[in-house]
């Protein structure tokens, strides 16, 4: 089982009022020196075969027409190795 | 701490190489400019040179083209659009209208020091591209043009026209739509209380997206967009200014989408609801403490379009600093600034003693707010860029003196033919089974089908005063609790019947939204509309215009009910196949106590039914001929404004004194859409006879207008007959309340059971369960 | 009516909707109606508070979960724990649980559409300070309107939810957004603090409302502040 | 200017209706063989300064108590190198 991760944002030009939120609410929580915030979404695909290129294709195709709104958003496409590999992340205690 | 609202702008960065300043352009008067892809005419240009002297500068140039765009300056249609103040100017004998046309919405008194202001605009093109966005920012424009009249809003309705029910695009635009509206809606605290959902397949390219709001206001509240008094200031505040439908308003609004072709998708504006919300609150507090001299929203066109109306209707001029602006991307352009469409900002004129207590009420809500310029002595509005003048324009020839054109118009050639397609030769249904076919047929129909998957979306109880929402057949809210006073509102259009004879399609438009406002036990008082047509260059489509218009008109004189304000949208088209003309009516009514109000729904057993009216055969442009026969042809039903008049006055008097508990107009469907609808929603059946004289089918499904169906508590039924005998109109009692079917004795029955199956499960079958667009 | 009126906070957040309702609720149940501030530091001596509906911030982030940092938060999270009384409707709700005051969590409808209709609603527990009025088992019909209504916890906290009777509401007549068990509303173990997403403020007056069944919640807290 | 990315997504005990509405939408447009969605929220930092394992801290309790609401949602924190270096992904048409 191999994971595809799409990510979605909006385009830059475009107004992220939830980011703009989170960003205002920064300094009330004593949070500094965060100079911007955008908000996205994140798709996690499960696909049962291996992520032939032809495969992969086809999701950016779903991504383009589907998972995102090309009309304000971009979107990124990605197999994601093993889990939790890339860097520092840490899952949140149960 | 809460970010400070003053402090760290994000302002413009220094001025780039070849700042196209008014020296420069003074001194260039050769040099070539983008007049034609800016959507502006070669004659146009050439006026722009002569009223400035020399040529203009860019940012000359966009606020031109924006002011002077179809959408901005009326051009094609002002000069239909002047017969609505000569023909029913309002005043005095009619309605109080307190502001008229001209202003950011029309404003009406409703006695006990009260003023109610409302108005319909349109978002057509924005939400055919991006519904829901375009949907929510059309929410949110007509609620800043509310509010910027000192209005508090206190309501929201939504008039929509979609392609086919069943074809894959309506899949992606009516959810998205609805989700928009809602969404924008919803989170700012506003009750949608009703509006329209049509189905058909002439708006599949082109759907029709128009919003309504209403505000409520004591009379020492009503607020002007103008900037008088030299030396006061000019406050921009709100949102940033971002990158948002630059050129939207010319590009969006006044072009057709096959010239621009999907490839070079314009920019879309978001909506941010929850900034509208504090900018309501922050604006109304600054109200309270009279703190404005003028005000205006921002929309279309964005600064140009503020700047230059508010100095055009004030007595100085302007100079405004456009680097002070607050950017949301810092490497907008001066032209951009002035361009941007940016949601949820607005621009106020405020004495300069007055000025700190203003940005002190914007700080309490978290509201960005940035002196921009103020008013100065000339005549002139100028506007700065790191201190050099980039415009120097008469205001008046920007935002009041754009261009007005007399576009030909012509009946088009296929009328006749169309009118001689009489529906009188269609098939009928004949026994009492086919009858019982056609109405369960009817009710299911996407256009004759309930609309609640839809309206349960909507917030309809927040601000606690909504005292009848859809279904009804108006809304109406709650002004004063104390004394009961309130208004009613309801929007019709029937594009079908304006195709077939379009001025009497827009007489029969206010004719059905007067009746619906007066069914609900209000008087109707005044009048918005949205006028959706197609392109202004086709004479065809210009004559379907300049006939609606002329119908309305006339209409609103006979009516005594004025225009107060409303929205034109043009090009209304895919390729050269423009809609159906779709003019949307709005009327607005008020009732002294609320509590008399009357609903729709049969609520009591034992009641009985009149009609009010007469039944003709009528079925040109008739919901059964395009559910049966997918057919449009003849003449729509008959105008009689004095008819309806007097229905109107029995329904509000009859309301009034109690005599009647239930009242539903006629209108799309006939009598048994009344009938099985006011069934449902009161849970009761009722045993009707066909008069004698008429066919049950004509009874049932004719389109005669000037009807309506009312429950009479027995105890009332002598006064009730007394009164309307007295008043001639005809009435006949043709059944009451009973049992749990709707049957037409000789003909057929039906189970309310069976009924709303039909009549409820139709939209959720097209529409629930599709993921939108993920994640939306 | 009693001499006292009960002093009742609606606190006010950016994006709050239905306060004044919340308001008028106080005001035809015979209380004081008290406005508070989010950047209020103290609760200007009120009895109970209303944390009421709306999007507060806008909804922006999760539903609540802004408005939880607000400075008002601090004085009542602290008298909260010590008894007093304290009702979140709807994004009071959301507020209350982002703030761990309740447990769990509210998340989106599981068909994804706002909803907005007239609701049927069981009362399953009529000893906390905003049901007293109440019959055990009595079905009311109160306003419902939200987008992220559906309440999730692990099993372990449904099952003692259940277990301590701390089931307050429950959807009856069909689950309108996926809430889990069909819990409506919930109250903390003390029962001062209670949460719900219908709406009993806009069931106040036959005029505007499907009935006049939200009443009681106010008549309820009034009563409790009175023979407190 | 660093960037960093906090991931969060529900827990998978918890119901997803978004991403499962995905999922049904998907052999609608033709889609086989993904055998499940799940939708999240995507957050892009931009950090002022260069990210310390201090900074980093901070933003992994800025994830826990504010971004990611933990009774139903688990978290992911880390620094992205340089845009766009990870992967098959593609940036739609403007
Ligand atoms: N169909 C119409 N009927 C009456 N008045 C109209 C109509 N269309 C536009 N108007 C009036 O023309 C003026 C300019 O319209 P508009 O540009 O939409 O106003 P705003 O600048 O507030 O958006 C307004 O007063 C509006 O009410
Ligand atoms: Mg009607």
């Amino acid at each position: 089982m191999a994971r595809v991760v799409v990510d979605v944002m909006l385009k830059p030009e475009i107004l992220d009022p939830q980011g703009q939120a989170v960003q205002r609410a920064l300094p009330r929580l004593g949070f500094e020196g965060i100079a911007d915030v955008r908000q996205g979404k994140r798709f996690e695909l499960d696909v049962a075969e291996p992520v032939t290129d032809e495969a992969l294709a086809r999701i950016r195709e779903l991504a383009e027409t589907f998972l995102a709104n090309t009309v304000i958003e971009h979107y990124t496409v990605r197999v994601e190795e093993a889990e939790g590999a890339e860097g520092a992340g840490a899952g949140a205690a149960a | 701490m809460t970010p400070s609202t003053q402090s760290e702008p994000r302002t413009a960065p220094a001025p780039r190489t070849a700042l196209d300043t008014v020296k420069h352009a003074a001194g260039t008067p050769g040099a070539d400019q983008p007049w034609a892809e800016l959507g502006l005419k070669q004659d146009e240009y050439e006026r722009i040179r002569e009223i400035l002297g020399r040529r203009p500068t860019g940012a000359e140039l966009a606020m031109y083209s924006v002011m002077w765009s179809e959408h901005c300056s009326y051009k094609s249609s002002k000069v239909h659009l002047k017969q609505f103040g000569e023909k029913a100017p309002g005043q005095p004998e009619n309605t109080a209208m307190l502001v008229g046309i001209g202003e950011n919405a029309g404003v009406v008194d409703i006695g006990q020091d009260y003023a109610v202001t409302f108005k319909v605009e349109s978002h057509n093109h924005p939400s055919y591209v991006e519904p829901y966005q375009g949907a929510a920012t059309g929410i949110g424009g007509i609620v800043r043009d509310i509010l910027a009249m000192g209005a508090r809003p206190v309501a929201v309705m939504d008039p929509l026209r979609f392609g086919a029910a069943d074809h894959p695009d309506t899949r992606r635009v009516l959810p998205g739509v609805v989700a928009g509206i809602g969404g924008y809606g919803n989170c700012l605290g506003l009750p949608n209380i009703g509006g329209e959902v049509v189905f058909d397949d002439c708006y599949q390219g082109n759907p029709l997206v128009n919003a309504l709001c209403v505000g409520v206001m004591k009379h020492e509240d009503i607020h002007l967009a103008q900037a008088s008094g030299t030396g006061n200031k000019v406050i921009l505040y709100g949102a940033r200014t971002g990158g948002d439908g630059i050129g939207g308003v010319s590009v969006l609004a006044s072009e057709t989408f096959e010239e621009e072709g999907p490839a070079k998708r314009p920019a879309v504006q978001v909506g941010d609801p929850f900034q509208e919300k504090l900018l309501i609150e922050c604006t109304l507090e600054i109200f309270r403490e009279k703190l404005v001299a003028g005000i205006q929203d921002l929309g279309g066109a964005g600064l140009s379009c503020a700047t230059s109306e508010l100095a055009s209707a004030g007595s100085g001029g302007m100079r405004v600093e456009l680097d002070t602006v607050p950017l949301r991307d810092s490497s907008l352009s001066p032209e951009e600034i002035l361009m941007s469409e940016s949601q949820e900002r607005m621009c106020a004129v405020v004495e300069p003693g007055k000025v700190d207590r203003f940005l002190e009420i914007c700080e309490k809500w978290d509201v960005i707010a940035t002196v921009i310029g103020e008013v100065t002595e000339g005549e002139r509005l100028e506007i700065y860029w790191h201190g050099e003048q980039i415009v120097d324009v008469p205001p008046r020839t920007v935002a009041h003196e754009g261009p007005v054109y007399h576009r030909p118009y012509e009946r088009p050639s296929w009328q006749d033919a169309l009118q001689a397609d009489d529906a009188a030769a269609l098939p009928r249904p004949g026994t009492g089974e086919e009858l019982r076919a056609a109405t369960l047929a009817l009710l299911s129909s996407p256009n004759q089908a309930a609309k609640s998957w839809i309206t349960d979306q909507y917030d309809r109880y927040v601000l606690g005063n909504t005292v009848l929402a859809q279904p009804e057949d108006g809304g109406m809210i709650r002004v004063d609790e104390e004394t009961g006073l309130g208004v009613a509102l309801a929007t019709d259009g029937n594009g079908r019947y304006a195709k077939l004879d379009p001025y009497a399609g827009a007489q029969l438009a206010l004719a059905e939204s007067y009746r619906n406002v007066a069914a609900t036990g209000a008087r109707p008082l005044a009048v918005t509309d949205c006028l959706n047509f197609g392109s202004p260059e086709d004479p065809s489509a210009m004559w379907q215009f300049a006939e609606a218009c002329r119908g309305l008109a006339d209409a609103c004189r006979e009516l005594g009910t004025p225009v107060t304000g409303g929205n034109v949208s043009l090009y209304n088209q895919t390729g050269d196949t423009a809609i159906h003309p779709t003019p949307v009516v709005g009327v607005l009514g008020v009732i002294d106590d609320v509590s008399r109000r009357t609903p729709v729904a049969f609520a009591e057993q034992g009641q009985l039914l009149y009609l009010l009216g007469d039944t003709r055969e009528e079925l040109g442009g008739s919901a059964w001929s395009q559910v049966a026969h997918g057919h449009l042809g003849g003449l729509p039903p008959a105008v009689d404004l004095d008819r309806e008049r007097l229905l109107a006055e029995i329904l509000i008097a009859a309301s009034r004194d109690g005599m009647i508990d239930a009242a539903h107009d006629l209108s799309d469907g006939g009598l048994i859409q009344a009938l099985a609808e006011s069934c449902l929603k009161g849970g009761n059946g009722a045993r009707v006879v066909v008069p004698d004289g008429l066919s049950p089918f004509v009874f049932l499904f004719s389109e005669s207008q000037g009807r309506a169906l009312v429950a009479v508590p027995r105890s009332e039924e002598v006064r009730f007959n007394d009164m309307c005998g007295a008043r001639g109109l005809p009435v006949a009692r043709i059944g009451v309340v009973d049992g749990d079917e709707i049957e037409i004795q000789g003909q057929f029955g039906v189970s309310l059971r069976e009924l709303r199956e039909a009549h409820e499960g139709t939209l959720p079958a097209l529409f629930a369960g599709d993921a939108e667009r993920a994640g939306a | 009516m009693t001499g006292g009126l009960g002093r009742i906070g609606v606190v006010t957040f950016p994006g709050s909707l239905d306060d004044s309702d919340a308001r008028r609720a106080v005001r035809l149940a015979g209380g004081e109606p008290v406005e508070l501030w989010h950047r209020d530091a103290d609760l200007r001596q009120v009895d109970a508070v209303v944390l009421p509906g709306g999007f507060s911030y806008g909804d922006y982030l999760r539903c609540g979960a802004i408005a939880r940092f607000s400075p008002v938060m601090e004085p009542l999270l602290e008298q909260a724990r010590g008894g007093m009384p304290v009702l979140g409707i709807c994004n009071g709700f959301q507020v209350l649980c982002e703030s761990h005051l309740l447990p769990g969590a509210l998340t989106r409808n599981d068909h994804l559409h706002f909803v907005c209709r007239d609701q049927r609603l069981r009362v399953e527990r009529t000893d906390t300070a905003w049901t007293s009025d109440y019959g055990q088992g009595q079905e009311i019909t109160v306003p419902l309107k939200n987008g992220e209504g559906g309440y999730v916890a692990d099993e372990r906290t449904l099952d003692s939810l259940e277990a301590e009777g701390r089931v307050v509401f429950r959807y009856v007549g069909g689950n309108p957004n996926g809430s889990r068990r069909d819990i409506a509303g919930i109250s903390n173990e003390a029962g001062n603090v209670v949460g719900l997403m219908p709406h009993p403020e806009h069931a106040v007056e036959t005029l505007t409302g499907p009935t006049t069944d939200g009443l009681g919640f106010f008549t309820s807290v009034l009563k409790r502040l009175v023979t407190a």
